[in-house]
């Protein structure tokens, strides 16, 4: 079956479409439905109004207006609205999206070129859209002798592991986390030991000499890298004292980190930089020498999956050091409250003759409020800020944070030149965890010498 | 006297014979981002080459065959063809080889248009060269920003000669026509700024202590070894032997010029890369000089005969091409046509270093070391 | 939680058992020794799995980051040292086998009575489970010996382990 | 320390050029200035005058069907045939004139510098392409018209950078 | 309650399997999509990437970098870093006599870091 | 610009040397260490003044090692710029030239000593196993090393003591003549 | 049901007999170190179960130690295997009988 393929035609195209259709429906019935059955019979199901919410009731509250604010609010408060929308992957793939957009602008800006331009009319704001198009509907070519499994699971996975990645990070106050960890840190070290595994995985499968070439540069570079990433990053633990990635953020509600453990920074970001395989760093992928590195085999779609997978890596290890260094979420609150009056008297809404014939409330307004009294209390003084309020500053902040953190993750990609791989396994083995070490002694310092911690300024 | 060129210190548990189980051969070209228009056949043991052979000859067309058979106009537009980007450095020999074969004098003016040209191209060739330098070690800005500043001596070219490429411009006897009203006024000022903006790679590409960490050191080739294996241009120059055709052997209005030679010492990829870079700012100065000292007016060209024979003889003249000394050896008959034209240029003889450096390298030296021997495949297959 | 929770635990449990058994067995049978390592990295990530079931998240971590993220890649790396025709080849005695089979059986069905024999299977908890930050006060105050004796023996490791795998060649070489 | 100072460097000079003017001239829109009107040739001086060597132009009343472009042509490309043409010409006795093949030409100018009659000059046209190599081959007739070429680009220096403008 | 806390780390494999599951239909969806010769496959086009020459030798060989030593390093300091999270973590609970063990063990590691970084050097390790 | 001494001077020469005035007029720096080598191999080297800084030696090729070996120790010439076959099948030879050069001696950087031999040519070449045989300058002059790969392929000169004499430039598949040869005819450009 | 510590100590017990019969019966010394590793983690598993049923930190941390002791038998193994594999080209443990001190 072939869209571009000379001998297009239309019949053909409309028959393979209709066949699939028809397969798709056929297993979705036969398979997808009591697959969605057992999963929910062993889902935590919301309660409203102390009324336990099924999907029967769920399906007719949809057209029950005074129910439809609570029960889109229950579902934004569910697990799988955090997983697929919000904190989790949804929210990673569209900041993804704006880094790619963001990395072409700017790079073009920086080189004196125009860069995307005709592709969506507006400076090519489309044209990520274009190259998915052309993705999607590229040959996936594997090559002969390939481990099939194995090099059709890996781009999967790699995408699957980032945004497990995705889901240790924080995004803003009141647990809006896909997976709220106690040892949150540890987690995110143990997926990224994760990244080695599939990368070589799928450069072994692919039975080609670049690939495997590139495979194993990126198994020592990500290796390498990972042991003065996970010391950059001691220091905060030493001086929080915790490892939950939440309390790491309101313990710098003061200030963030990063004034006092510039060098951790440096080292975490320099780490960050390797993790990502982003240029100076990008050895696995180095065009010169290698081809592609190990994605060379990789074509058409599987490609744009390790590229989204790559994208998800970098917000996720842009957020990392946002939350640990630069303070996540908190800043100075901008968002200015929600009128009380359209929680507590509804706002009439006049006819063409100016009478008040309908009022409208707006009791559970989901983003603006997670408990109406908060409206009253802060009213009454009682409460500085709204948990709606704080939400939507937190995530102003943060994603205003990241995107700083990602700028200079993509602005080396225009400055500097790749660089060896001896360099920099010497960089990695000599200079980074040196400079770990004395950002861990600093920050013992500081504990000991009571500038921090339990009897200083904290 | 039997003097063979001692191969390179290995680096040590790096001994062919006793690792045979363990050689990768890759073969690095012709379809590789990282080759241009040429093979090596890399075998490599872990992150080290053992061996490298370069194979040459992708781009073979025969231009020496091919100018057997047409007569010494019709080659001017075929000649330029090797290097398109240097076109008319690689014409600038033949040229004066057939002035001498057919014995005829060039105008003063013309002798001037013609260095004149001839510098702006040889900046035009090491931007171009320069780009693919810079994206070979993944510094991307350092492809866009030559590739862009070369329009500036494009746009420069176009208005000389007509073309943005391929000018097919000199001609025994001159030059084929003036340049345009105003021109001198616009090439100072299109080559200040030029010179402005190559002087701010310094900070981003040539001053980078990322790029002086992967470049230094890496393919040192000593002053004797440059010497013995007939290297040539900047590969020369970088290894610390103080030749320049234009200053050893002027050719046109070179002994009025004052042309420096920048030569540095070390003879590493580094240096390799940083002499043409001098040379383009040499460049400007020569074309700056030239623009003060030409000839207001007068004659660019010198009538020549419809189809002009050569003597009975043969000629060797050679001059200072963007990536060395080119020569050309016309042997002539007394026909319309040369009996045998060979050229010999830089890019040829440079590509015996490769293999000699190579050897022992790291592999991510490869594309370092190989595109600062200022090779050009299609010059080199002619 | 609701009166879902235990049955959803229990299907993890179920479910991670069968993983971590199963992949322990496809570890040691399957004919690929790259997919035997895969096999194994799903053991090992099972019973990290188990560690989370049983409250210590920490180890569990640890069991992660150190197992499946360094100890798999090695052997990955090591098994993909070995020459390809090895990487697929299954030594293997068929006499040993049976016997294997019923070593494993033995030991199974022995260590399972006793242990059904005995009074662990009584033994429940509802106690809160330990916060994973005595453990570190552990290793700095009652277990400190241990802990540098483990140093002692991270360092002979890797230096035993470098001297090794240091080749001969060159010294062959020079002489 | 050097190292660090190199790194702020090239740092500042990546972050400096952010506010550059693009150096980029888009092509369709935007189309560059050329000199003259194309590359022309006066036998009587031997001497060129500057211009784009771009598609030519045949001046049918001078053209006396000599050949003398095409035989140019042959050691270089063989792009130039000689056709007949409808018209009477007077100083054209055999009514052939010359017809270019533009996948074959390589725009060096040899057949305008052969002409000794002022009849082939070269034009500010170089969009020549087209879907079929026939499309390709332009007759006398062809040749003949004039250009309508749009050049509104010209290369600017100024303080903030050079661009197309 | 034993496993109370599995909620939360089931997230994140809730949420690898929803990316795993939502992205292997753009697999399939490009495999639908795609043109594809099934019945005349080209031979040539499944070849591995060798730069347009026919490969020569196997692509999986025992190929080795001369950097083994540091993926044999990095399983051990691995542990050592992950070890010192555990102090790290509880510092602020601990006494400052505390500090003495983990200085002593971080002396130990840095002489054997020494070592092998020292070994690391050699070209014939792999 | 010039021939040898047998061959009638060309008439429409305006620039160069005639060859009446070569013995005359001979430059003398060139004339310095030409003489050397002249009376070194008095019977073998014929020298000719072709040009202002270029000279030329004519050796017979059982000599050309031994004027080589002399030239390299005894004359600043270090380098070969360029070996350049020619196909003569009228003499039924082939002649190769080796350009010499020198970087090291500052006042002889603008000469080009041009080294010439020839080797019988046979009809039917058979490249590497018939009598198109010279000895191999590479362990003279290093550069001469790719060089000579391009004119065994080009002219189906063997070079004896070259140790790698494989093709260069060609294809793999090439069987035809070696290209360089004037009865290669150029089919079409 | 999974609130049992019987449940753990018999998936161990069953890791522990499929550990043993690998080492029995593999002859390979890579798979021979998978059974080793497998036999490590059913012991760890016990000692973290029965950690958690009688609440005590020292059980975490004794498995911490056993992971990090693991961690160094891996790299002086394979090291080992590394070594053998150079000198027989194989890594079929009856080759490396003749292996002597």
């Amino acid at each position: 079956m072939s869209v571009i393929a000379p001998k297009f035609r239309l019949g053909y195209f409309l028959k393979g479409i209709f066949d699939n259709a028809f397969w798709i429906l056929t297993i979705v019935t036969l398979a997808g439905i009591p697959a969605i059955q057992i999963v929910l019979f062993y889902m935590d199901l919301p309660v409203i109004d102390g009324e336990l919410l099924t999907a029967f009731l769920a399906f007719t509250w949809l057209f029950n207006p005074t129910m439809q604010i609570p029960l889109i609010k229950s579902l934004l408060y569910s697990d799988l609205f955090r997983i697929v929308v919000f904190p989790g992957f949804g929210f990673a793939a569209l900041i993804a999206a704006g880094t790619i957009f963001v990395e072409r602008k700017m790079l073009a800006k920086l080189q004196l070129r125009v860069g995307p331009f005709y592709c969506g009319k507006i400076e090519g704001l489309l044209q990520l859209a274009g190259d998915g198009l052309k993705l999607i509907s590229k040959e996936i070519i594997i090559p002969a002798k390939a481990d099939k499994p194995l090099f059709w699971a890996a781009p999967v996975l790699f995408v699957g592991t980032a945004a497990a990645f995705v889901a240790l990070i924080p995004v803003a106050p009141g647990g809006w986390v896909v997976a709220d960890l106690d040892v949150g840190l540890l987690a995110v070290f143990a997926v990224i030991g994760f990244f080695p595994i599939i990368t070589i995985l799928s450069a072994w499968s692919a039975n080609s000499k670049f690939p495997f070439i590139g495979g194993i540069r990126a198994l020592h570079q990500m290796v390498s890298f990972e042991i003065p990433l996970i010391l950059s990053l001691l220091g905060v633990v030493i001086l929080t004292g915790t490892l939950n990635l939440s309390e790491i953020v309101e313990s710098q509600s003061n200030f963030p980190w990063i004034i006092f453990m510039p060098i951790g920074a440096i080292v975490f970001f320099t780490t960050m930089l390797a993790e990502l395989e982003r240029i100076p760093f990008d050895l696995p992928e180095a065009e010169s020498e290698i081809v592609a590195g190990w994605l060379t085999e990789f074509s058409g779609m599987m490609y744009g999956l390790v590229q989204l997978g790559s994208y998800l890596k970098l917000y996720a290890f842009a957020a990392l050091f946002v939350i640990i260094f630069l303070g996540g979420w908190t800043g100075p609150v901008f968002w200015p409250p929600l009128e009380t009056e359209l929680i507590t008297k509804g706002t009439p809404i006049p006819n063409y003759a100016g009478d008040p014939v309908l009022t409208v409330f707006a009791p559970g307004l989901p983003l603006f409020d997670a408990d109406p009294n908060e409206w009253v209390k802060q009213q009454q003084g009682e409460l500085q800020y709204t948990s709606g309020q704080l939400l939507i500053s937190g995530v102003i902040w943060f994603v205003l944070k990241t995107v700083a953190v990602i700028f200079f993750i993509l602005l080396p990609r225009g400055v500097f030149p790749r660089i060896r791989l001896d360099m920099l396994l010497h960089i990695g083995w000599y200079k980074l965890i040196g400079l770990a070490f004395v950002n861990i002694f600093i920050a013992l310092g500081l504990v000991y010498a009571g500038v921090l911690g339990p009897g200083g300024i904290m | 006297m039997t003097e063979v060129i001692p191969t390179k210190q290995m680096p040590p548990g790096l001994q062919v014979d006793k690792v045979d189980d363990r050689i990768m051969t890759l073969n690095v070209g012709p379809q590789h981002p990282g080759s241009g228009h040429m093979r090596i056949i890399v075998k490599i043991d872990g992150d080290y080459i053992v061996d490298a052979d370069p194979d040459p000859g992708y781009v073979h067309r025969g231009e020496e065959k091919m100018a057997e058979a047409r007569n010494y106009i019709t080659n001017i537009p075929h000649l330029e063809r090797p290097v398109i980007h240097d076109s008319c450095n690689i014409l600038y020999p033949y040229v004066l080889g057939v002035e001498d074969l057919v014995g005829i004098e060039v105008p003063e003016r013309a002798k001037y248009v013609r260095v004149i040209a001839a510098e702006l191209n040889r900046c035009i060739y090491i931007q171009y060269w320069l780009a693919i330098y810079g994206i070979f070690l993944g510094h991307s800005t350092m492809f866009m920003w030559p590739a862009g500043d070369r329009e500036l001596l494009i746009d420069l070219m176009e208005k000389i000669t007509g073309a943005r490429v391929t000018h097919a411009y000199f001609i025994p006897g001159g030059v084929r026509n003036d340049v345009p009203a105003n021109f001198e006024d616009v090439c100072l000022r299109q080559v200040n700024y030029f010179e402005q903006r190559i002087k701010e790679y310094a900070d981003i590409f040539y001053d980078n202590p990322i790029l002086k960490a992967r470049t230094e050191d890496t393919g040192v080739l000593s002053r004797e070894d440059a010497i013995r294996l007939g290297t040539t241009g900047s590969v020369l120059r970088a290894s610390g032997v103080d030749y320049d055709v234009r200053v050893k052997e002027p050719y046109d209005v070179y002994d009025e010029l004052d042309v420096h030679t920048n030569v540095l010492k070390s003879g590493d990829s580094y240096a390799r890369s940083k002499v043409p870079w001098l040379d383009m700012l040499e460049s400007c100065n020569i074309i700056r000089q030239a623009l003060e000292k030409m000839p207001k007016s007068g004659s660019i060209r010198t009538k020549l005969k419809p189809n002009p024979k050569g003597g009975l003889g043969e000629v060797y003249r050679r001059v200072e091409s963007g990536r060395g000394a080119a020569g050309c050896y016309i042997i002539s008959k007394e026909k319309p046509e040369p009996y045998r034209l060979k050229l010999s240029v830089g890019s040829f003889r440079n590509l015996i270093a490769l293999p000699y450096l190579l050897k022992g390298e790291k592999l991510g030296n490869m594309p370092a070391v190989y595109w600062s021997l200022n090779y050009w495949p299609v010059e080199a297959d002619r | 939680m609701t009166n879902g929770a235990p049955d959803m635990a229990d299907a993890l449990f179920l479910a991670i058992s069968v993983l971590t058994i199963g992949s322990a067995i496809a570890a040691l049978e399957m004919r690929s020794l790259v997919y035997g390592s895969i096999a194994l990295m799903g053991t090992l990530g099972g019973v990290a799995g188990f560690y989370v079931m049983l409250d210590s998240p920490f180890v569990a971590m640890f069991q992660l980051a150190v197992y499946v993220g360094s100890i798999a890649v090695l052997i990955l790396f090591t098994v993909m040292l070995v020459k390809r025709e090895l990487i697929f080849k299954k030594i293997e005695d068929p006499k040993r086998k049976f016997a294997g089979i019923g070593l494993m059986l033995i030991t199974i069905l022995a260590l399972g009575a006793i242990i059904l024999d005995s009074g662990v299977k009584t033994i429940t908890t509802d106690s809160d489970p330990v916060d994973f930050r005595e453990i570190g006060g552990d290793f700095l105050t009652y277990y400190w010996p241990a802990l540098i004796l483990m140093a002692f023996i991270l360092a002979g490791s890797v230096m035993g382990a470098l001297v090794l795998a240091r080749r001969e060649d060159t010294i062959e070489n020079e002489q | 320390m050097g190292t660090a100072t190199g790194i702020i460097k090239a740092l500042n000079s990546g972050v400096k050029h952010l506010a550059v003017k693009r150096f980029t001239l888009r092509y369709p829109e935007q189309k560059l200035k050329f000199v003259g009107d194309g590359y022309q040739f006066d036998p009587s001086s031997g001497v060129a005058i500057a211009g784009l060597k771009g598609r030519h132009m045949l001046f049918h009343d001078h053209c006396t069907g000599c050949q003398l472009c095409s035989i140019a042509c042959e050691g270089v490309a063989e792009a130039i045939g000689m056709v007949k043409v409808p018209d009477k010409w007077g100083q054209n006795a055999k009514s052939i004139m010359p017809q270019i093949d533009y996948g074959k030409c390589v725009f060096c100018g040899l057949c305008v510098d052969a002409c000794p009659f002022y009849a082939l000059y070269m034009s500010n046209d170089y969009e020549l392409s087209s879907f079929t190599k026939e499309g390709l081959i332009y007759t006398p007739a062809q040749l003949q018209v004039k250009p309508q070429v749009q050049q509104d680009s010209e290369l600017i220096i100024d303080k903030r950078g050079a661009r197309h403008g | 309650m034993v496993g109370e806390s599995v909620a939360s780390y089931s997230n994140v494999l809730l949420m690898f399997g929803f990316a795993c599951a939502a992205m292997a239909p753009a697999l399939l969806i490009s495999r639908m999509l795609s043109p594809e010769n099934k019945k005349q496959p080209n031979p040539v086009k499944t070849l591995p990437m060798e730069c347009g020459q026919v490969p020569s030798g196997a692509g999986r060989t025992h190929f080795m970098m001369q950097y083994y030593a540091y993926v044999l390093m990095f399983v051990i300091f691995d542990v050592m870093a992950i070890f010192l999270y555990a102090w790290g973590s509880s510092l602020l609970d601990l006494p400052r006599t505390a500090t003495l063990p983990i200085i002593a063990f971080l002396g130990i590691m840095f002489a054997a870091m020494a070592f092998a970084l020292y070994q690391s050097k050699r070209k014939d390790i792999w | 610009m010039s021939t040898t001494e047998k061959e009638v001077p060309p008439k429409d020469n305006k620039k160069d040397t005639a060859p009446e005035k070569v013995e005359d007029t001979a430059p003398a720096f060139e004339k310095s260490y030409v003489e050397q080598i002249a009376n070194q191999f008095s019977d073998d080297v014929e020298v000719e003044y072709i040009q202002e800084n270029r000279t030329r030696l004519n050796v017979k090729k059982e000599k050309i090692i031994d004027v080589a070996k002399f030239i390299k120790d005894n004359t600043p010439f270090d380098h070969a710029e360029s070996v350049s076959g020619v196909d003569y099948p009228q003499d039924k030879e082939i002649g190769v030239t080796y350009h010499l050069g020198s970087y090291t001696d500052p006042e002889y950087s603008k000469q080009v000593l041009a080294l010439a031999t020839r080797a019988p040519r046979e009809e039917t070449p058979n490249p590497g196993n018939d009598s198109t045989k010279l000895p191999s300058l590479r362990d003279m002059f290093y550069s001469v090393e790719f060089h000579e790969r391009e004119v065994f392929e080009m002219l189906g000169v063997y070079f004896e003591g070259h140790p790698d004499n494989r093709r260069l430039l060609l294809p793999e598949d090439w069987a035809d003549l070696p290209p360089l040869r004037k009865d290669f005819m150029n089919k079409g450009r | 049901m999974s609130n049992e510590l019987i449940e753990f100590v018999l998936v161990s017990i069953a890791l522990l007999g499929i550990g043993i019969y690998g080492l029995a019966v593999k002859r390979n010394a890579i798979r021979m170190l998978f059974a080793v590793e497998i036999i490590v983690n059913a012991a760890n598993l016990n000692l973290v179960a029965f950690a958690r049923f009688m609440p005590h930190s020292g059980g975490q941390t004794l498995a911490l130690f056993s992971i990090a002791i693991a961690a160094a038998e891996v790299a002086v193994g394979l090291a080992l295997i590394i070594v053998a594999y150079r000198m027989y080209k194989n890594v079929d443990i009856a080759d490396f009988r003749s292996l002597k001190g």
